[in-house]
């Protein structure tokens, strides 16, 4: 940003008033601002904010917020052969994402903490340029959850809520006619900062409502997983030849809902995109790809170590709730509930844990 | 002058009529427009609507597929099966509102190479107002 | 940010030398980094190797890392990028990024007898450790090399296994008796129990086609060997090579940065996926 | 009164008798108000069935799968699957007995009739609901929906939450079973393709428009060629990533796989892909409605099997699903097939 600001770096709380949205968003021209929209089918996702139709009475998007910072489709390379005086010359190109700076709103909690998840894996001893030249240019604008958006969310057994704070840099709560502001980073600040007039300071009966309306979101959730994460760890290691596999995944068709619309799925293919053979160009291109697909594992010989659905959707929950719970001590899930509503068979994780739970008790 | 828009044709001849139609056309030294690029295949019968689609997805502004007439076919039937699908296909692409002069079929037999340069013709006078085809085509 | 790690080194093809013919071909590539900086690497440690327009493939180096002047992969015919790698004359660019995997323990193998049992491509993998062990003969125990191929056309090395027999202990094999054939005939897991190697002091090294590996095993574990001094390599599909696209994922292990090098003793632990 | 009780007299006999290997049924799901399909091996679980305007899928997908595991056994047990079907759902089977995907003594076919009423819409209901979460739905016997809440029963007259499927329903009884449970009421749509006229009526502008903010959205999931029971194949065309490979598939059969599309879900891919679907379920896409049902992002893409559906009965009188000795459209022709559009 332009100015260098003075930024206090601590906790601001704040009120906004609900009608005046439209104009911070205004205000923040130097961002591309995204906000849930809603399509003629009542579902949402993120679309570039008109500052005239901002609203956030949404109540979950499709695709989650990851969308927009590990897109489907990312170009990481171009390559161009051209034939100079009988000698072959090769240029490849470093393609990374440009210079975007972008704000979301409407990131619900679940959502920006599995995007904390994404942090977790896209850095290490080999971080991924790509996903950080997003990530860094991307503030997150959330809304805390009033009533949960569907009847599948399990936030709360996810070491989650409808209110945490991991991974957002602002949290809105919706006090009905105003929004309590939390700004939780210097980005937050700063973005309050950029339209200081609108924002007032909190009575203290609205700092009484926001403990409010959080704990009755918290009472609104009525399923959850019954294991624990480091017991439910346990558990599956000595599942790994359960028949339970084979039954629950008998009705999966293979598809990609589950993962693509999972904001911690991240797995990814590779591949080159040919636009001419010669002289030779084209781009190496990262897409989105998943273990559910039956060809994800499969070797050039044919060998595949999961030939069959069991083994995908036994893989999908040891990723989720052994492999990293025992990697980064932290669940890979955080409850939004989308693989469970969304399954065209119904496929429900929370009951297939709750069966991994009750297994040989 | 600017340049004048030369629409790119990608035609799918069948070997024994309507390609052969296409080399009478050019032995006999006839005039038409350069603009299309000929693939010869088998039979009509035997284009696949993916060619089709595929040929649009690389950038052709107009598709041609042109077999023997109906009783020609060196393999009896190849063009009936055709006339069914590229219908079928045509009838997909208008419906998803791709400009229907884009995608046509014809008969011509070996023998007619005048027709072969009028139906070229006429696809290149039909395609040229419309400007290059964007709607489909795979963005490089 | 610092270095792209998606972002291959050009390089450049000088040398191809065709192994074995026909349909399972084989050949092996000498390699050298176009604009000068290239990496070092490790013995049993893998290169993506990258043919533009077709992809990726990750292929184990098979040059001994004190071979400084070139980097040498033999790769068989197997699918869209080593199709087209064979198809590339001398001169031709490649893209090579890497060096990816942990590499065999050599350091940790000092003193010890080196049991060295390859099948088919699999001489590759184990050809960079082997080397290495030889050009430091003192420093290990005697060095012995059981390796076997379907027929005496699919041998790969076959110049340097002749004048590999009078520097170390070698016993080839075939699967099935040729004209003119006096070694061993049969599969690799039979030579090995036909050659009964004693395991005192000895680290065995396997690789090869995931079936061949499964049954050296149960033979080395029937001549008494201990699970910790096994070793072989696993081939998982890999996309990316450092551990995030999920393909190699294995338990708590992505194959491609935690393996593809495991000893028994922890192959053992894991899930059978591979 | 469509009783699913003596489908599961029926189904319980099947299974103590070993007639059977399983019975594919839909069952009460775990995830929503919506049915599941639930496989049951043992009589005693038999209770399990139900039979509610919530069983929306098309069962006859699982017998793809029972086709696939039944290959991969050595000795495979031969005998028949039971399956659940609806009307539309029965024309899928004929389809696969068409095509010989099936034979008839591998399924055991539990018929039900819709009679008047048919399976329901979750967005309608949603929306008349106005967020009140549904518990259950039944089909009253004046042909009414009565959807119980959190407060209370609610009547809607069936029309309102109907499926357009349901609404352009050309078989509302199974028309091939071993048992048949219900009346075989004839209820033919008044508009059998309704819904695509409307699209048709559009400008050539608007509905390309339409087509191309619809099918940018595809995220290429591949729900809607997972959810269909005619999208068998093991190896598709235009998935430049999913290869039938065996152990003696060549190097050079690998390398020369044509990638006809990208993997990127970027709009152009998105049409060749979609439109090799449509024109590959041409004269067999008997609309169960399932691709638009399972689509995340609710793609209409049952819009262009319809059109091909009705441009079929039009153009060549091909009606789908109805007779599994009728050659396929594709494969077959009659000399007066319209050809005026051809130069």
């Amino acid at each position: 940003m332009k100015t260098p600001e003075t930024l206090s770096g601590e906790m601001m709380e704040k009120i906004l008033e609900k009608r005046s949205l439209p104009s911070w968003v205004k205000k923040l021209d130097s961002w591309t601002v995204y906000a849930p929209r809603k399509d003629e089918n009542e579902r949402w996702n993120y679309d570039i904010a008109g500052s005239d139709s901002v609203g956030l009475d949404f109540t979950v998007t499709t695709l989650p917020a990851k969308a927009l910072i590990f897109p489907q489709r990312e170009i990481f390379l171009e390559f161009l052969k051209t034939a100079a005086e009988n000698r072959e010359t090769l240029e490849v190109k470093e393609v990374l994402p440009g210079e975007k700076p972008v704000v979301i709103f409407g990131v619900r909690p679940c959502d920006a903490k599995a995007i904390s998840l994404l942090d977790k894996v896209f850095s290490g001893d080999f971080v991924d340029p790509y996903y950080w030249t997003r990530r860094k240019q991307t503030i997150l604008v959330g809304l805390a959850c009033g009533t949960p958006p569907w009847e599948n969310c399990f936030c709360l057994s996810t070491e989650g809520s409808p209110h945490s704070e991991e991974g957002l840099d602002i949290l809105l709560t919706d006090l009905g006619d105003r929004y309590f502001v939390k700004t939780l980073t210097e980005n937050g600040e700063k973005l309050v900062n950029r339209a200081k007039d609108l924002f007032k300071e909190p009575r203290p009966e609205d700092k009484k409502k926001v403990k409010a309306v959080h704990a009755e979101a918290e009472k609104k959730i009525v399923r959850g997983i019954k294991g624990v994460k480091k017991d439910l760890a346990a558990k599956l290691r000595g599942m790994f030849d359960s028949p339970l596999w084979d039954e629950e995944s008998m009705s999966c068709l293979r598809c990609g809902i589950c993962t693509y619309l999972c904001p911690s799925c991240h797995c990814f293919d590779i591949n080159d995109e040919v636009d001419s053979v010669s002289p030779l160009h084209g781009k190496r291109v990262r897409t989105w790809d998943n273990c559910q697909f039956p060809d994800f594992t499969m070797h050039s010989s044919g060998h595949n170590p999961r030939p069959d659905k069991a083994s995908r959707l036994r893989q999908r929950l040891f990723h989720k709730f052994q492999y990293f719970v025992e990697t980064y001590d932290k669940i890979m899930c955080t409850g939004c509930g989308r693989c469970v509503s969304l399954c065209p068979v119904g496929i429900d994780i929370i009951k297939v844990l709750d069966k991994v739970s009750d297994h040989g008790s | 002058m600017a340049e004048e828009f030369e629409p790119k044709i990608v035609a799918f001849l069948c070997k024994w009529c309507s390609s052969a139609g296409s080399d009478m056309a050019g032995v006999s030294r006839m005039e038409y427009p350069p603009n299309v690029v000929p693939i010869q295949v088998m039979c009509s019968g035997s284009v696949s609507p993916l060619y089709i689609f595929s040929a649009f997805n690389k950038g052709a502004d107009g598709v041609l597929v042109s077999g023997c007439h109906p009783g020609d076919c060196h393999y009896i039937k190849g063009n009936y099966y055709a006339r069914r699908r590229i219908h079928l296909v045509k009838k997909l692409l208008e419906f998803i509102g791709l400009e229907p002069q884009r995608f046509q079929m014809s008969w011509v037999s070996a023998a007619e190479a005048t027709k072969y340069t009028q139906v070229i013709k006429e696809f290149v006078k039909e395609l040229k107002p419309l400007g290059p085809q964007t709607k489909l085509r795979r963005n490089p | 940010m610092d270095h792209n790690v998606y972002i291959p080194k050009l390089a450049k093809i000088i040398q191809i030398k065709e192994e074995v013919g026909g349909a399972r071909a084989i050949k092996t590539f000498r390699t050298v980094f176009t604009n000068g900086h290239g990496f070092d690497h490790r013995c049993g440690q893998c290169a993506m190797l990258s043919v533009f327009g077709k992809g990726e493939s990750m292929i184990s180096i098979s040059s001994s890392p004190l071979v400084k002047d070139y980097l040498q992969f033999s790769i068989l015919k197997m699918g869209r990028v080593t199709s087209a790698l064979h198809e590339m004359e001398v001169g031709d660019l490649i893209g090579i990024r890497g060096p990816y995997g942990n590499g065999f323990p050599l350091d940790r193998w000092k003193g010890k007898k080196l049991l060295f049992i390859g099948g088919g491509i699999g001489l590759a993998p184990i050809w960079s450790v082997l080397q290495t062990a030889l050009a430091n003969k003192g420093e290990y125990g005697d060095l012995t090399l059981i390796y076997g191929a379907r027929t005496s056309k699919d041998i790969v090395f076959k110049e340097e296994l002749a004048d590999l027999k009078n520097k170390m202990t070698v016993f080839l094999s075939i699967d099935v008796a040729e004209p003119g054939w006096e070694e061993f005939v049969g599969f690799v897991p039979q030579n090995v129990l036909d050659k009964k190697p004693a395991p005192a002091n000895t680290i065995a090294i396997t690789c090869g086609p995931p079936i061949m590996i499964k049954f050296v095993i149960k033979a080395l574990k029937d001549l008494t060997f201990e699970d910790q001094q096994i070793y072989t390599t696993v081939e998982n599909k890999m996309k990316c090579g450092i551990g995030k696209c999920g393909r190699c994922n294995i338990g708590l292990h992505y194959v491609c940065k935690d393996g593809p090098v495991y000893s028994w003793a922890e192959l053992k632990r894991l899930p059978q996926e591979y | 009164m469509a009783k699913i009780e003596d489908l599961k007299e029926e189904a319980r006999k099947l299974l103590r008798e070993g007639k059977i290997k399983y019975i594919i049924g839909y069952g009460t799901g775990s995830n929503g108000w919506m049915a599941g399909p639930v496989f049951i091996k043992n009589p005693e679980d038999v209770d399990k069935l139900v039979w509610d305007p919530t069983c929306v899928h098309n069962l006859s997908r699982f017998l793809v799968d029972e086709k696939r595991r039944k290959a991969r056994e050595k000795q495979p047990d031969k005998r028949p699957v039971g399956i659940f079907v609806k009307g539309c759902d029965s024309r899928a089977i004929v389809v696969l007995l068409q095509e010989k995907f099936i034979e008839r003594n591998d399924v055991y076919i539990l018929g039900i009739s819709c009679e008047n009423g048919g399976v329901v819409d979750e967005h309608k209901l949603t929306r008349k609901l106005k967020g009140e979460k549904p518990k259950k739905i039944e089909l009253s016997d004046n042909g009414q929906f009565v959807v119980t809440t959190g407060n209370g029963k609610v009547e809607f007259p069936v029309g309102e939450l109907l499926a357009e499927r349901c609404l352009e329903c050309q078989a509302n009884f199974p028309v091939i079973s071993d048992i048949l449970s219900g009346e075989k009421t004839k209820r033919p749509p008044e508009k059998p393709f309704g819904s695509i006229e409307k699209m048709e009526r559009l400008s050539q502008a608007d509905r390309w428009r339409f087509w191309k903010e619809q099918l940018n959205k595809c995220i290429r999931c591949y729900a809607c060629r997972s959810v269909c029971p005619m999208c068998y194949c093991d190896e598709c065309v235009v998935d430049s990533i999913n290869l039938a490979v065996s152990a003696d598939t060549t190097a050079e059969e690998k390398a020369n796989k044509v990638k006809w599309v990208q993997r990127s879900a970027e709009s152009s891919e998105n049409f060749v892909y979609h439109f090799v679907r449509a024109i590959h379920l041409a004269g067999r896409c008997i609309d169960c409605g399932e691709c638009e049902r399972a689509c995340p992002l609710d793609i209409p893409i049952r819009f262009l099997n319809k059109k091909l559906e009705k441009e079929a009965k039009e153009l060549f009188g091909y009606e789908v699903g109805f007779d599994p000795a009728q050659p396929s459209l594709i494969s077959s022709f009659k000399d007066e097939d319209p050809g005026d559009f051809i130069r």
